[in-house]
């Protein structure tokens, strides 16, 4: 086959792109996205933050929250696997780039899914900034 | 009088047809790679864009140079138009070429020269055919000026027609040669030094450019009926931009030297052979 | 040059000129932490590791195999930088500059503030 | 006046992905002088991978995007080594598996960018839909298209189940014809030919001497390939494996090399489905690493890929080291490139496929 046929056949066929992100894309499900908690079912072992790789969890058992600092997440899916209650799931998504130091907070008594957004500890901001420099 | 009304509709209607044919373009390139492709206005809206641009220069020479190469193709581009003489067109819009090199000379980028060097070397390929191509086509017609032509000549001269398939290569800035533009080589070589505004002058510049050269190719065929003759001059001009976009998609970008060669014996020997049969057999005979 | 040096360059000089010709694959350099370094040339040779060991000082006059294997430069000028030893010829600045950390892998170099 | 000029290619170049510095000494459009510089992207890497062994299994991967896989394979392989036990067979038919997708999206990624180097976009188009077959399918698998996050030190992390296994082998099958229409264009193309062939030509002689490995060595006609020595699920009796090389040593034969090659990886990523067979899939490993050192080989898509680690009794390691397959493929470059033109600067440094997250760490 020349370039020239391929040419003409892609010309006649549909155009395997899609018009991202007008349309959806398929995003298999099992795809590393999001970590999300259901605190109903957390049982405090702190499984999660000590097999972090990059310490991006801190579990607070007297204030009942999980918080994670969503820029130092890899999506390496060890906090799912090693949860033994099943409380922490990967939402199938892409995760969106942007520059925003935030931490996302999951407490007891929140609806499914629902979080609270506050900054990250002002010790490591500082840090980045000096790093920066 | 009317001649005068329908030149200046021209002048304004073909800058954006041609804007319109570049969008096509883009689209039919998209899909022979098997991509959605862009809007048909997407460049329009690039040129918008680049208007809507911060004005940042090099230094003055490279304005001055950028601001003569968009008026010298509007120039030959008006000329044309307007009924003028295609001698006179031809040769200003070969200045134009010149203005767009010499603005990248003096920017003493290093892949400024290399593109400036490379667009006269481009201007070594295609203009002696085109120069060609324009002069077959007034000697057959009798006059050079470009309202004189009302006669079919896609019959007379049907090689010289397809000799103007490298020249469209190369003012399109089509695959195999787009040698002066060449992102991967020379980063767009000419273009590079410059940026928003001055970048979208030198890319309204080479609409015009363009205008010239399809007009060049739809004045092979004429009608008398005036619909038939629009409708014929625009199915030309689109197997052309087809054509080079089936050429471009499926070649990789060639070397300077192998452009100029082969450019100057596809289109100089074509023109010559097609030449050559009229003289031998001017009452037209055998076509 | 040290009685070491001269053994170390004699032997690869020997390893090169074996047939089939073994190829080099890297130049290891690590800290001992006494202020002497390992220096390993590994090779691969008839299909398997064959590695060369030596103790280098800080301030040795090591001999550079860029004459043997011209693939060899990029591994010193790296450990030039990453070590600050020196090879004769030699110039580092490969993956480093001026004003980058110098001999950032040298040990034992001050504790990493633990990740909170 | 002197005629040569100094024309700067890179760091950040519109042919190259990732940013390094050629200074090329030109003379009316012939490059008559190379100078390269590099280290616009380290990040230290190795001091970093010493910090944590656990750590460093996520960390390797983030050294190069497009041989992850590779890399935390020859780190868990070497970690494996060290602590002296043995992936079980169907982690090591895994990972084979894993590898030859990833060298598939490396080596299709490789083939576009050379075709877009010379101006080809249609072609480079086409290299990329099919690479991005691949690339969503490891992303069904594994649940990440760059970072597969799969491998464990004795094993793999997560098993593939049978309906994965049955995912791969369609795909395989839907994606072999279309790969062998590009091999054939590959091979016809005649203004791809007039570009590549007798361009960066690289003798047998000094492939050897710069120490180039994988494609670019083996488009020099040296017919090495690490996975000859039988790493991972390359040693499983029954995988049959020849390595493929050209003798030409230019430009075109280290692209055949690369073709030939995306159609063997479909081969052995079918005979790995093929010989695979229920079992565990994860030795686990207690402890930290012992005070030894040891050597750990792949066959990453640029060519083999080299560590090495020394441990200390502690969470930390003493050492590691990352011999990347680029480190000596792209310094071979300055030995391709004298007397060619500048038009072709950009085919012959992608050739040898630079990727500079390698080189640099």
């Amino acid at each position: 086959m020349s370039m020239i046929v391929s040419s003409l056949k892609n010309l006649l066929s549909k155009p395997d792109t899609v018009r991202y992100p007008f349309e959806r894309t398929d995003i298999p499900s099992n795809n590393r996205g999001r970590v999300v908690w259901d605190m109903e079912r957390c049982i405090w072992c702190r499984l999660c933050e000590k097999n972090c790789p990059t310490k991006a969890i801190v579990t607070d058992k007297a204030a009942k929250t999980q918080t994670i600092t969503r820029v130092r997440c890899i999506q390496c899916r060890t906090c799912v696997d090693v949860c033994p209650t099943n409380t922490i799931a990967m939402e199938p998504v892409y995760s969106e780039p942007g520059p925003a130091r935030e931490v996302h907070t999951y407490a007891v008594g929140m609806k499914k899914g629902e979080y609270t957004v506050g900054l990250m500890p002002l010790s490591e901001r500082d840090e980045t900034r000096l790093r920066k420099r | 009088m009317t001649d005068a009304i329908t030149g200046l509709a021209m002048l304004i209607a073909v800058p954006l047809l041609i804007g319109l044919l570049l969008g096509i373009d883009r689209r039919l390139t998209a899909r022979m790679q098997n991509r959605v492709g862009p809007p048909l206005l997407q460049p329009f809206y690039d040129l918008w864009k680049l208007f809507g641009k911060e004005r940042r220069a090099v230094n003055q020479a490279q304005v001055s140079f950028a601001a003569a190469s968009v008026l010298l193709q509007f120039t030959a581009f008006a000329v044309f138009a307007t009924g003028g003489d295609l001698l006179v067109a031809f040769f200003v819009s070969g200045a134009g070429n010149l203005a767009l090199a010499l603005g990248a000379f003096s920017s003493r980028s290093a892949y400024g020269q290399l593109g400036g060097q490379r667009e006269l070397l481009q201007v070594l390929a295609y203009e002696p055919v085109l120069f060609l191509v324009i002069f077959i086509l007034g000697w057959q017609n009798g006059s050079f000026l470009s309202d004189a032509f009302g006669e079919n000549l896609l019959y007379l001269l049907p090689l010289a027609l397809i000799a103007m398939v490298p020249v469209v290569l190369i003012t399109m800035q089509k695959s195999p040669f787009d040698i002066a533009t060449a992102h991967q080589e020379i980063v767009s070589g000419v273009y590079v030094e410059y940026s928003g505004t001055y970048l979208g002058l030198l890319k309204l510049g080479h609409w015009f450019e363009l205008a010239f050269v399809f007009g060049i190719i739809t004045l092979f065929f004429s009608a008398d009926d005036i619909v038939i003759s629009l409708l014929g001059k625009s199915l030309i001009v689109l197997v052309f931009v087809f054509l080079a976009v089936l050429i471009d998609n499926s070649t990789a970008r060639t070397t300077r030297g192998d452009m100029v060669f082969k450019t100057l014996a596809f289109g100089l020997g074509l023109t010559i052979i097609n030449l050559v049969l009229l003289w031998i057999d001017v009452s037209g005979a055998i076509w | 040059m040290s009685a070491a040096e001269i053994d170390l360059r004699k032997k690869l000089e020997r390893m090169s000129l074996k047939s089939p010709r073994p190829r080099l694959i890297d130049v290891i350099a690590a800290d001992r932490r006494d202020g002497t370094y390992d220096l390993i040339y590994v090779f691969h040779h008839e299909g398997a590791i064959v590695d060369h060991r030596y103790v280098v000082n800080e301030d040795d006059d090591i001999t550079s195999i860029a004459d043997l294997y011209a693939g060899a430069l990029c591994m010193e000028r790296e450990i030039i930088d990453m070590y600050g030893l020196k090879f004769n010829g030699v110039t580092g600045g490969f993956l480093l500059d001026p004003s980058s950390p110098k001999n950032p892998l040298r040990q034992p170099r001050k504790e990493v503030a633990k990740d909170v | 006046m002197s005629r040569t000029s100094v024309i700067p290619f890179g760091p950040q170049h519109a042919a190259f992905l990732e940013p390094f510095h050629l200074k090329l000494q030109v003379e009316e459009e012939v490059v008559v002088g190379a100078e390269m510089s590099f280290g616009y992207n380290h990040r230290g890497m190795e001091y970093a991978m010493a910090q944590d062994f656990k750590r460093t299994q996520f960390l390797c991967e983030r050294v190069c995007g497009i041989c992850s896989f590779h890399h935390s394979s020859a780190y868990v392989q070497t970690m494996e080594r060290l602590f002296g036990i043995e992936a079980p067979e169907r982690a090591k038919l895994v990972r084979m598996i894993m590898m030859e997708a990833q060298r598939l999206t490396s080596h299709l990624l490789a083939l576009g960018h050379i075709a877009e180097t010379v101006g080809y976009e249609n072609m480079f188009m086409q290299f990329f839909r099919e690479r991005e077959e691949v690339m969503t399918l490891v992303n069904r698998i594994s649940g990440g298209r760059v970072h597969y996050s799969m491998n464990a030190i004795g094993g793999i992390r997560k098993d593939v189940t049978y309906e994965g296994l049955k995912d791969i082998g369609e795909t395989m099958d839907r994606l072999e014809p279309r790969l062998l229409d590009l091999r054939s264009i590959v091979r016809k193309d005649r203004t791809l030919r007039k570009r590549l062939i007798g361009v960066g030509v690289l003798s047998k002689e000094a492939a050897f001497d710069w120490c180039t490995v994988g494609p670019t060595s083996r488009g020099s006609g040296l017919p090495h390939d690490i996975r000859l020595t039988g790493f991972d699920g390359y040693g499983v009796n029954g995988v049959k494996f020849r390595p493929i090389y050209y003798d030409e040593g230019d430009c075109y034969a280290r692209t055949m090399v690369r073709m030939d090659e995306v159609i063997q990886s479909v081969d052995l990523i079918r005979q790995g489905i093929n010989l695979m067979r229920d079992g565990p899939f994860l030795n686990a490993v207690k402890g930290n690493p012992p005070a030894a050192d040891a050597y750990g080989r792949v066959e990453a898509p640029r060519g083999e890929l080299m560590y090495w680690v020394r441990g200390k009794n502690e969470v930390q390691l003493d050492r590691i080291k990352l011999r990347t397959p680029a480190l000596v493929n792209v310094p071979a470059v300055s030995a391709m490139i004298k007397g060619a033109r500048v038009a072709d600067v950009g085919p012959i440094t992608v050739s040898v496929d630079p990727c500079i997250c390698c080189t640099d760490r």
